[in-house]
């Protein structure tokens, strides 16, 4: 066997070491899922620390969870979800060719995130007037028992999530930059994908985080 | 080799009593098949080395009966292991009902056991306990034959584990929450009590004893330390109890240890990891021994535990005025 | 294939290009391999000087060769630097990286880029770590337990991001790896016509994939509590000690099953290589891969039993520590087994398998004394343990690698090392290993607790045993070191395929060319497929059916 | 403490621990079918009246058997609609939280409404479905190894005060400090 039965075919982007653009794809696309396989582990660290008091400290939830602010909780939740609906629209736009689309659609999706980092920082200006600070430097008031744990594991969380999302933002205006000078394309496209899937499991974090830390009570 | 008195210490805990044949039951299983194992291994090589004629044949790669042994009888042997295990377990951390509680205080480096019923303490430092050795009393943690006790530890720093081989009995004490350990000694003796769990410095220095002794031993040691405690309080008594000699000298050529030495202190100036400097008076002192983190000499690490709630007035009192008189004689010419 | 069998004018990888940047900056999976096999040496020949500081220190039963905290603090780099610098990469990112594409036929790893990235990544982890070693050094034990590794002083801090770090490296190599598996065999490769490194490397990328994460969440924590007081672990906040512990130990105990897993694959190969026969049972040792990835992720809280877990969490521990032995001993019988009606070459490799299969069954047995309840008690935190650990883990995973070096050596340099001497000095880490970690489990069960900087005077005499037979194990590891090297560089050229193996990186070069192969190589049958007859082949004949 | 009651309670633990390993195959099943959301997708189709599995788009395409190299873009329509049942999911959890409801049932339809977001996230957003197969093994291995994680973990926790005794009990800052005993070491938090 030789590549040259198959190099008349093959794109450019196509890397030396793969046999042809499927299989370099599909590599891509497994390997984007087994990086958010281990994302999801790494969350599960936070996840079950706020398990574990929880249990432990039950009436320091149910007040710390009414000290959140619900309303930026929830429109945050939504500006989220819109962000993650741009981004499979700015795929689809990719694949079927309308570039300006697609750009247009990352730019829609970058903004939605800086309007969620701007209500969450609003939202931790608050906290930090009222002194809710994590652990140690918690001189709040509102929450009772374990009240520093309980914004240790608030900050952490939420905190890991707000990075999260400004990576995201980069490789976004990357995304764009590249899609931009033609280097990402409809066929060459696993960039794309992969990092919309990076930004829907930024989404999903969202999506558990939100309801357990703001609702539940 | 193969009996249990060359691989443990004596056991002395009739708890734990026969929890040693599980160890000699495993040792056996251990070597039978490390004989099996490596023989066969040997008797291959030596079979079948290359160079040497022998039946290669159609060498087996699948045997289905020998696959399904060699998994059963592992199988069946470590459950064997594992009912035997936590049979012996259960029987060793459950206290009996009637056992005497005693309290356990991890801190760095020190142990101290509370006799609630009593309502007397024992402090176990290394100094204190060499003292008490010369002195011919009891060493240590001091309990009665024949009797279950049931140690309930806690720290106050960081975690420490009580560690009594001869009672096969371990258990982390957690600056959070109790932990209990359960053993009922058979023998009068002496037996040693490490800390099991890393906490730092001297962490192989926190160890002691347990002295077993006879019933009425254990009541005369008991009236012997209630007389001492309702006696007027002695500052050096003090002094050594809380360990404070693990880590300040309090002589003139002391060498440093892991805090500063106390000789000559009061009324000196000194300087502080913050650059700052402060006059060593009583409020200092106090503040220094109540919340040592507040204020750290240079050249020291935030080590120190704090003493808060530990002393009681009397007893901070006379601290005081022991520290007063370190090397006070030539304090003066300071 | 026969083009094969003439010399091809093309340069190996070794000589492809020049300087430093070619190496520093290359792609190339088989000189990334040697560049960890570089750095992980040194780092293994830091850790052994500390580890026999440590022993000269334990001579006598008084504290006097070194004070208590310079004690602890090499312990504790001695640690750290043993199991995330070395143990950990050694055998997936050295034998892994380099053998690994071969292995599949496949030109390069599934992401190069991302692998020479995982390569530096490990460098700057590494760089921390050393540079909290500068600042002061750092006294909490590998272990990083808190409260202790949050109240005492020290760059810990440091130390902490160095392994968050290399956490990242390990994920990324382990990602690349399963790609790498799933999408790059060479046609005609099966999932069970891999060679069982390939399986064992693959269920250790899983786990290094699913658990290191944890690490790092962990290990983000304490940094985060030393830096500005988040205070999750943090007693006096409400924090609970155990919960730490039950982070750490949900990465760390299958970190013990990413240093031992590859270490299962090398052995694998080495012993059906060998013997020169199909091995014993493929599928049991394939699938036991997965499973003892598996099962072993259920059993972290065996290093909890006396910690002040619930009992009851213990006896559930316990029972499901029972069943990693299980699929454990299949794979050392089946090892045994393939050595029946084989050709056996007494070479050095093989040498390294017997030695390997004696302490890894030791280490492996006395962790059944560990699993048990009530014997736990009284071993867990002594030296049983240390030795239990080192059976297993240097052993077991270390000798497995050196084992392997030996194997793929004159893959990886084209050049033979004297293999006379090789067996020789096999000996002598056999003998001397067993003189510096038996001693240990017989203080360990008598009582001697770990972490001891002074002892009490009944246990002197073991531990000077230990101690000799720890500066002869360090002697007989640099003599070792010092013959690979010279073997690497003068020692005499290695031919295509020294030992006979029929899997894939014994087609190529020795060393291999930068592009691995010429063309494609195929694949028609299994890995250990020799000729089952009478006949036996001998030469250096590749006795493929392709 | 009740040793009889707690080798039971121990025995009820090992059966947990045995259908863990017995079950693994089983579970593993569950999720993969859980994050497919079969179910959903069945439901979504019946609601439009057309047939199961052909939500995805107008144009049908048959799973791709490895890879998905035939690029066929789901439509707008498809994507509107996940982004419009993902809000009215996010105001059906934000009113339950209104319902003041006991903390379990709370947690719990919180916990089910959110798996349903994310599975419709995963499935349709992150094209898990009609995806490689693989990618649904490695989304249910992890998510499985964080359910051990967790039940595990809580298997200690949960158990800790069952004996009864001090054993466990915690020892807690304010009774420390009534006691005069604050855990030190550290700079003693703020008092609140």
């Amino acid at each position: 066997m030789s590549d040259t039965s198959t190099s008349a075919q093959r794109p450019a982007w196509v890397a030396s070491f793969f046999e042809s653009a499927t299989q370099q794809r599909s590599a891509a696309n497994l390997g984007m899922w087994l990086f958010i396989g281990q994302e999801i582990l790494f969350f599960s660290g936070l996840f079950m620390a706020y398990i574990a008091y929880r249990w432990l400290y039950p009436d320091t939830w149910l007040s710390g969870a009414d000290a959140l602010n619900k309303t930026m909780g929830t429109a945050n939740t939504v500006v989220l979800l819109t962000s993650s609906l741009t981004m499979v629209l700015a795929i689809r736009e990719l694949q079927v060719d309308r570039i300006r689309a697609s750009i247009r659609y990352i730019v829609a999706t970058v903004v939605l995130g800086v309007v969620f980092l701007g209500v969450k920082s609003v939202e931790y200006a608050h906290k930090f007037e009222e002194g809710i600070l994590p652990g140690l430097h918690y001189s709040g008031e509102s929450v009772e028992g374990m009240a520093g744990l309980f914004f240790g594991i608030y900050f952490a969380l939420t905190g890991l999530h707000a990075l999260h999302v400004i990576i995201g933002l980069g490789l976004l205006v990357w995304l764009a930059r590249r899609i931009h000078l033609g280097l990402v394309t409809s066929e060459n496209d696993s960039l794309a994908e992969n990092i919309g899937l990076y930004w829907h499991l930024v989404d999903l974090v969202w999506i558990f985080l939100f309801p357990m830390l703001y609702l539940v009570r | 080799m193969f009996e249990a008195d060359f691989w443990l210490p004596e056991s002395v805990n009739a708890l734990a009593a026969g929890s040693d044949d599980l160890f000699v039951f495993i040792l056996w299983v251990t070597v039978v098949s490390l004989v099996l194992v490596m023989g066969a291994m040997l008797w291959f090589v030596f079979r079948y080395r290359s160079g040497k004629a022998a039946n290669r044949l159609n060498p087996p790669t699948h045997h289905l009966g020998l696959e399904v042994t060699w998994t059963v009888i592992p199988t069946i042997i470590l459950f064997i292991v594992f009912f035997w295990g936590t049979r012996d377990y259960v029987r060793m951390s459950v206290p009996p009902a009637s056992a005497l509680e005693i309290r356990v205080t991890g801190q760095k480096w020190f142990w101290t056991f509370d006799y609630p019923e009593a309502g007397v303490r024992v402090q176990a430092t290394q100094a204190l306990d060499e003292q008490r050795a010369l002195e011919g009393s009891p060493v240590g943690l001091v309990v009665p034959v024949g009797v279950p006790v049931k140690l309930v530890g806690s720290s106050v720093d960081v975690i420490h584990s009580m560690f009594i081989p001869a009672f096969r009995v371990k258990k982390d004490v957690l600056p959070n929450r109790y932990t209990t350990a359960t053993f009922l000694a058979t023998e009068e003796g002496e037996f040693d009590l490490f800390c099991a769990e890393y906490c730092g410095t001297k962490h192989s220095g926190m160890i002691t004893k347990v002295t077993v002794v006879s019933e009425e031993d254990f009541e005369v040691f008991i009236d012997e330390l209630k007389e001492v405690s309702e006696g007027p309080v002695d500052g050096a008594t003090v002094f050594a109890q809380g360990g404070c000699a693990g880590c300040h000298g309090v002589t003139r050529d002391a060498p440093p240890g892991v805090g500063p030495s106390l000789h000559g202190l009061y009324g000196r100036e000194e300087r502080l990891t913050t650059g700052e400097f402060v006059l060593v008076d009583e409020n200092y002192l106090r503040e220094s021994i109540v919340n040592p983190m507040a204020k750290i000499v240079e050249g020291y690490g935030p080590v120190m535990p704090a003493y808060v709630g530990r002393l009681s007035e009397e007893e901070m009192t006379a601290l005081m005025l022991y520290l007063k008189g370190l090397g006070a004689e030539d304090g003066a010419a300071l | 294939m026969s083009s094969l069998d003439s010399r091809s004018p093309e340069p190996s990888y070794l000589g492809a290009s020049r300087g430093i940047r070619s190496w520093l900056f290359t792609v190339d999976h088989k000189r990334i391999g040697v560049m960890y096999l570089v750095a992980t040496t040194i780092f293994m020949m830091f850790g052994g000087i500390l580890a026999g500081v440590l022993r000269m220190e334990l001579f006598t039963a008084a504290g006097d060769l070194v004070d208590p905290d310079a004690y602890n603090r090499m312990f504790t780099l001695h640690g750290s630097i043993m199991v995330f610098l070395v143990i950990i990469p050694a055998a997936p990112a050295v034998i892994g990286n380099f053998v690994l594409p071969l292995m599949l036929g496949a030109r390069d790893v599934a992401f190069p880029r991302l692998n020479l990235a995982s390569f530096h990544i490990y460098l700057a982890g590494a760089a921390l770590l050393l540079l909290a070693m500068i600042l002061g050094s750092f006294d909490t034990g590998w272990t990083f337990y808190t409260p202790y590794s949050t109240s005492t002083s020290g760059p810990v801090a440091w130390a902490l991001t160095g392994v968050f770090i290399l956490g990242f490296s390990s994920i990324l190599t382990g990602l690349n790896f399963i790609v790498t598996i799933h999408k790059m065999r060479a046609p005609g490769m099966s999932w069970f016509r891999m060679p069982l490194l390939l399986w064992a490397l693959y269920a250790t990328s899983a786990v290094q994939l699913l658990a290191t994460p944890v690490l790092a969440i962990t290990v983000l924590l304490l940094v985060l509590e030393r830096t500005i007081g988040v205070g999750i672990f943090d007693p006096a906040l409400g924090g609970d000690p155990i919960l730490f512990q039950h982070f750490f130990w949900f990465y760390s105990h299958p970190a013990v099953y990413i240093m031992i897993l590859p270490a299962f694959g090398i052995v694998s190969e080495m012993v059906a290589v060998h013997a020169q026969r199909p091995i014993f049972g493929y599928k049991g040792i394939a699938l036991s891969s997965l499973s003892i990835a598996i099962v072993g992720s259920l059993v972290w809280g065996h290093h909890m039993f006396t910690s002040g877990q619930s009992i009851y969490a213990s006896v559930l521990f316990s029972f499901l520590t029972f069943f990693v032995a299980i699929p454990t001993a299949i794979k050392v019988f089946s090892w045994v087994a393939t050595l029946y009606r084989g050709d056996i070459q007494i070479t050095p490799p093989m040498m390294y398998v017997f030695t390997f299969l004696a302490l890894f069954m030791i280490g492996g047995l006395t962790g059944v004394v560990l699993g048990a309840l009530s014997l736990d008690v009284h071993l867990h935190d002594t030296y049983f343990v240390v030795a239990h650990f080192h059976y297993v883990m240097m052993g077991g995973a270390i000798i497995a690698y050196i084992g392997g070096l030996h194997h793929w050596w004159p893959k990886i340099f084209g050049r033979m090392y004297p293999k006379r001497l090789a067996s020789i000095t096999s000996v002598l880490v056999f003998v001397s290993f067993n003189m510096t970690f038996f001693p240990m489990f017989l203080v360990g069960s008598r009582g001697m607790p770990r972490r001891y900087y002074e002892y009490i005077a009944t246990f002197e005499s073991l531990n000077q045993i230990a101690t000799v037979g720890a500066l002869l194990l360090g002697t007989s590891l640099f003599l070792t070191l010092g013959y690979l090297i010279w073997g690497a560089l003068y020692g005499p050229a290695a031919s295509r395929n020294p030992w006979n193996g029929l899997s894939l990186e014994w087609r190529t070069e020795s060393p291999p060319i930068e592009h691995n192969f010429h063309g494609q190589p195929t694949v028609s049958g299994g890995p250990y497929d020799y000729p089952v007859g009478p006949e036996i082949p001998s030469g250096d004949g590749i006795g493929v059916s392709a | 403490m009740d040793v009889v009651l707690n080798i039971l309670v121990m025995f009820g633990l090992f059966s947990v621990g045995l259908s863990f390993l017995v079950l693994l195959p089983v579970v593993g099943k569950i999720l993969v079918a859980v994050f497919s959301t079969v179910l959903v997708e069945r439901a979504v189709s019946r609601w439009r009246g057309v047939k199961s599995g052909t939500v995805m788009g107008a144009h049908v395409v048959p799973e791709p058997v490895v890879d998905g190299d035939v690029h066929e873009p789901p439509s707008v329509r498809v994507y509107v609609s996940v982004y419009l049942s993902l809000l009215v999911l996010t105001v059906v959890t934000v009113g339950v939280s209104e319902l003041g409801l006991l903390m379990r049932e709370a947690v719990f339809w919180a916990v089910v409404v959110a798996s349903l977001k994310a599975g419709l996230v995963i499935a349709w957003f992150m094209h898990l479905k009609g995806g490689p197969p693989m990618n649904r093994l490695v989304l249910s291995t992890s998510v499985f190894f964080m359910v051990i994680f967790f039940t595990l973990t809580m298997a200690d926790l949960s158990t800790r005060t069952m004996g009864g005794d001090e054993e466990g009990q915690w020892a807690t800052i304010d009774e420390a400090r009534d006691a005069g005993d604050v855990p030190s070491g550290w700079s003693t938090p703020t008092a609140p």
